[in-house]
């Protein structure tokens, strides 16, 4: 339900995918301890990889009411699927999980969308297009033409999570239309329109700290506005701000994403052995 | 009393066009196909369709004319991603209203187990932080913005939704086991299925087996549905096909990805329901097409037994 | 990471004095007298007792001087009517109170359970049609009287109440099995066990025996308490002696009309506190008094296992 | 929970006690099919009677969570004795029976009291008397005296059931000060002050169909006020009107309370042995 976007643009380098490294640059995301709302595809892998590597006590809450202190035994296309239900430390319901949620029980959550905006907003209902299919908004103001909208699945589970885990990660193809300046429709809140938005509009906490992307890793400035945090190996600063909606901010010490380490690539390879998701 | 009804008689009985019919509650997993292929077979029209996701029930309830509008936070095919019935029908035209694009009243997954949550407690809304900033309450009349009765620690009184009782005309729920008076069952996630039971007007209860009496009685904190809230039992084997119901059958992967690829256009997809709903009477006739050896390949090749426990005194 | 302390030990370090401590959730069964003996032993002063009703337990803690005030719904024994520490304090002076009565808040079953449920769903209340007439919420800070914003079939706009969200500093639990983690098994009824241990800031987890892992494991529609909620797992076997363990020992009915015989003075309830509390100092000594032919006739007579149940796939 | 006053005054009768035909007539209040709160003590008895005689496909609910379609197998002096877990229908939790009883799933509850007034309201709360033991209110004018406070148990799950339920019934001992005018404290909202009440106040449904007193059975009438509909055998109708606490209405048609069959005492006598609550 998280990561709508499949990474299609796969750029092989050096002994890994690029699933792999947004993968293994997930799982570091997740600290040991954590709590966090998993989702499907790509995070749940790197929920694996974190348990098996640096989280060895992260818990994993699915919003069907599955919580599972372990990771689940064979890679699952559904977290409903039963490898994910065997073993579990609970299976309760989605008021149960969503409860936990709601009270600030929940550390981390991982999300996917359509687009992600300047300030981390997230979109996966609807996507405003122009009939040839460009974004339309990309655009904006050269050609009018004649716009249609595309349905995409919706929330599901992802507003909830965006509004109430204490922090969430999104993952995301990274393209000028993926990443508007501003998402069409707002399906999960990420800082809105800048820094005091959340309080402002009633959010009890929470909000983006990384997206994710096919070529970068963005987190968020003070001002709540995302910013280059590090580029993918093979990918330059420049081909990310160019893909990128907006004036993309860069960090002054904007790094390369660290590859994935041999332990990483193992628990990944040993975990969706056929590459369904990674490779 | 048993309600031991066929399909076809439960579903004729039971489901009138118009209504609102909750449906795929357990998320991924005892979704009720064969209650749901039966709607299609019997030509239902006019229906709401609610839940939180839906996998590619909805999609193919929409596909075949159905569907006045959707209740839900999330239509698709959760393994493949977009549903084409269901894009076909809010960006072109809606085979249930023709002239017109399918209506979808957009919730959350919270949202969804919310409003079904106050409809099972008989109140007229739940309270919640979700969805604060989002776009999916703005004229949205399943969410009022509410302020808190109460300060909290920091003396202020928070805005908070309201999220309006969701109470459906029939729940269609698929477990494990039922008694012939449809006390239930069921283990495995649950999603929103205990208040999408409690809310409704009439639930229509789908099991893989009818069993004695005594074995669901045997343990009442399994017991997932009293049988006084349960208007007719359906014995479906196989009735969730192709999602999965723990202990019995796995998640059959690639019929997802089969109907993903065989359903691409309006054609495609009434050749695949002619193939799948409509060229078979009922679940039986339905594992015959699926043939013996796909049946058995989703088995259970490992049991996994629940430690014992004593009801004893 | 194992969370196992003495009772004594988890007593110590997570019960504050000052602190709100729910208590008996699961209303007349496992009720957790080890760790509410335990309380007294280590003269625990100025508790804010919560549960929505707690048999005899609350009665103790009230004559032994622990207690602020409680918010309750019912406070007696259960078979006997009512109890005498709770009736002194209320009408003439509560110990834990020198010179004053004991407050009380008074809640019904239900709006205790809202006030837990509430805390748990992390909202600040939740709405109910219960005890409208009634003069419990008179001047009573728990309840708030509201309108729901949407109109019922008629149009109208109804008043509730909104019951405020109840959040204790710690929840004390006495469940069948837990893993050293702190995941547990529960069966028989529930009450406000599981809406009690969410709420919780603090959980304290009594069981009857301690298992590996596995065996929580394979069963985790049992599992009622993750254990990443729990902050203190305490092997307790009779911990619940004289409620009821299902599967364990049956209610100890003698017992309770022994206590309600022995404690109709404050002098006569301290030389009852002094024999089977403070004369004991833990619930091993505390087995040792009742007497190795007293618990063996509480024991299991007759098991009764649940159904098979496979998790397996 | 339900019915804290145990009546102490035994009549023993033609063959039966009081507390016999008290929960004989309990038993006539359930219809076959229904979904009936039943509590602890004499309605407990009242539903396994129902039960075994008219009512095979009543259903009982217990505010603990515990839902039964059988009588437990023996008697229990508790809802959460462990007969009544074992076999039983469903165990949930309270939040769970309470959601059927406010959405108006439950037809009927039983409920105890200290007090029952006119109206048919219920105090199990606290009561007002004079220092020497009367009952304040009923000499109230006529010696200020010194009163105190009696405190009672309090609701439990009285004033859930009194408010949601379609109907209940009361059962009390009868005297005076046990049936005053008006309850000191409305622990249990029954009709208020007449006609009209509940709805004014926002009750969803409900009210007092009978009340079961050791001398008598009383119903309501359509100005909600509380009549005499039939004395107990070997009671006057004089004897109740004189131990009410106001001008009791007498039926004009008023009977005398059928005597248990035997098959409803071989019932009680069969489930509570020893008498603990019939003899």
């Amino acid at each position: 339900m998280t990561l709508s976007s499949n990474p299609s643009q796969r750029t092989k380098t050096a002994g890994f995918t690029l699933g792999e490294l947004m993968v293994a640059a997930a799982a570091r995301e997740i600290k040991d301890g954590e709590v966090v709302f998993v989702g499907m595809r790509l995070p749940l892998i790197a929920f694996v990889v974190a348990k098996r590597t640096h989280a060895p006590n992260a818990v994993g809450l699915f919003e069907n009411g599955v919580i599972r202190a372990t990771p689940s035994p064979e890679l699952i296309y559904t977290m409903a699927d039963p490898p994910n239900i065997k073993g579990a430390t609970q299976c309760l319901d989605m008021i149960g999980v969503m409860s936990l949620l709601q009270s600030g029980r929940v550390n981390l959550g991982f999300l996917g969308a359509a687009e992600v905006d300047r300030y981390g907003n997230l979109n996966s209902t609807q996507v405003e297009v122009r009939e040839h299919g460009q974004d339309a908004r990309a655009t904006a103001g050269v050609d009018a033409g004649s716009t249609k909208t595309i349905r995409l699945p919706g929330s599901g589970g992802a507003c909830d999570i965006a509004s109430l885990a204490h922090r969430f990660v999104a993952m995301i193809e990274h393209s000028r239309h993926r990443l508007p300046e501003r998402v069409s429709y707002i399906t999960s809140p990420g800082y809105g329109n800048g820094r005091g938005w959340r309080k402002k509009v009633g959010l009890p906490r929470g909000g983006p700290s990384a997206v994710i992307t096919t070529k970068a890793l963005l987190r968020f400035g003070e001002d709540r506005e995302a910013f280059l945090a590090s580029h993918h190996p093979g990918v330059t600063v420049e081909e990310v701000v160019a893909n990128t909606g907006w004036k993309l901010k860069v960090a002054d010490d904007v790094l390369e994403t660290p590859s994935p380490s041999g332990e990483e690539l193992a628990v990944i390879r040993d975990y969706d052995k056929k590459g369904f998701w990674t490779s | 009393m048993t309600k031991l009804l066929s399909m076809s008689d439960a579903i004729a009985a039971h489901v009138r066009d118009g209504d609102s019919v909750a449906l795929g509650l357990q998320m991924e997993q005892m979704i009720p196909f064969a209650a749901g292929h039966e709607l299609i077979r019997q030509k239902k029209r006019g229906l709401r369709l609610i839940g939180p996701i839906s996998d590619i029930l909805f999609d193919q309830l929409i596909g075949a004319g159905c569907v006045k509008d959707v209740v839900a936070a999330w239509v698709g095919n959760v393994m493949m991603g977009s549903a084409y019935n269901f894009r076909r029908a809010c960006e072109v035209e809606n085979p249930g209203t023709p002239g017109e694009k399918l209506k979808v009243f957009n919730l959350s997954n919270f949202a969804v187990a919310l409003g079904l949550q106050a409809g099972a407690m008989g109140v007229p809304f739940l309270p919640t932080r979700t969805a604060r900033g989002s776009d999916i309450p703005k004229g949205n009349h399943f969410f009022y913005e509410i302020m808190s009765p109460f300060a909290n620690e920091h003396g202020e009184r928070e805005m908070l939704y309201a999220v309006r009782a969701i109470v459906p005309d029939v729940t269609i729920v698929h477990v494990q086991r039922s008694d012939a008076e449809g006390n239930a069952h069921c283990w495995a996630n649950f999603g929103v299925m205990l208040e999408g039971v409690r809310a409704a007007k009439k639930v229509i209860l789908c099991a893989e087996e009818v069993v004695p009496a005594e074995v669901i009685a045997s343990d009442p904190n399994r017991t997932v549905i009293p049988g006084f809230l349960v208007t007719a039992v359906v014995e479906a084997p196989l009735g969730a096909h192709p999602s999965p119901v723990q202990g019995h059958y796995k998640r059959d992967d690639a019929f997802f990805q089969q109907y993903h690829e065989s359903t691409k256009t309006a054609d495609e997809f009434q050749v695949w329901a002619d193939t799948w709903i409509r060229g078979v009477k009922d679940v039986r006739e339905y594992a015959g097409r699926m043939g013996a050896e796909r049946v058995a390949s989703l088995r259970v090749k490992e049991h996994a037994f629940a430690a014992a426990t004593d009801f004893g005194y």
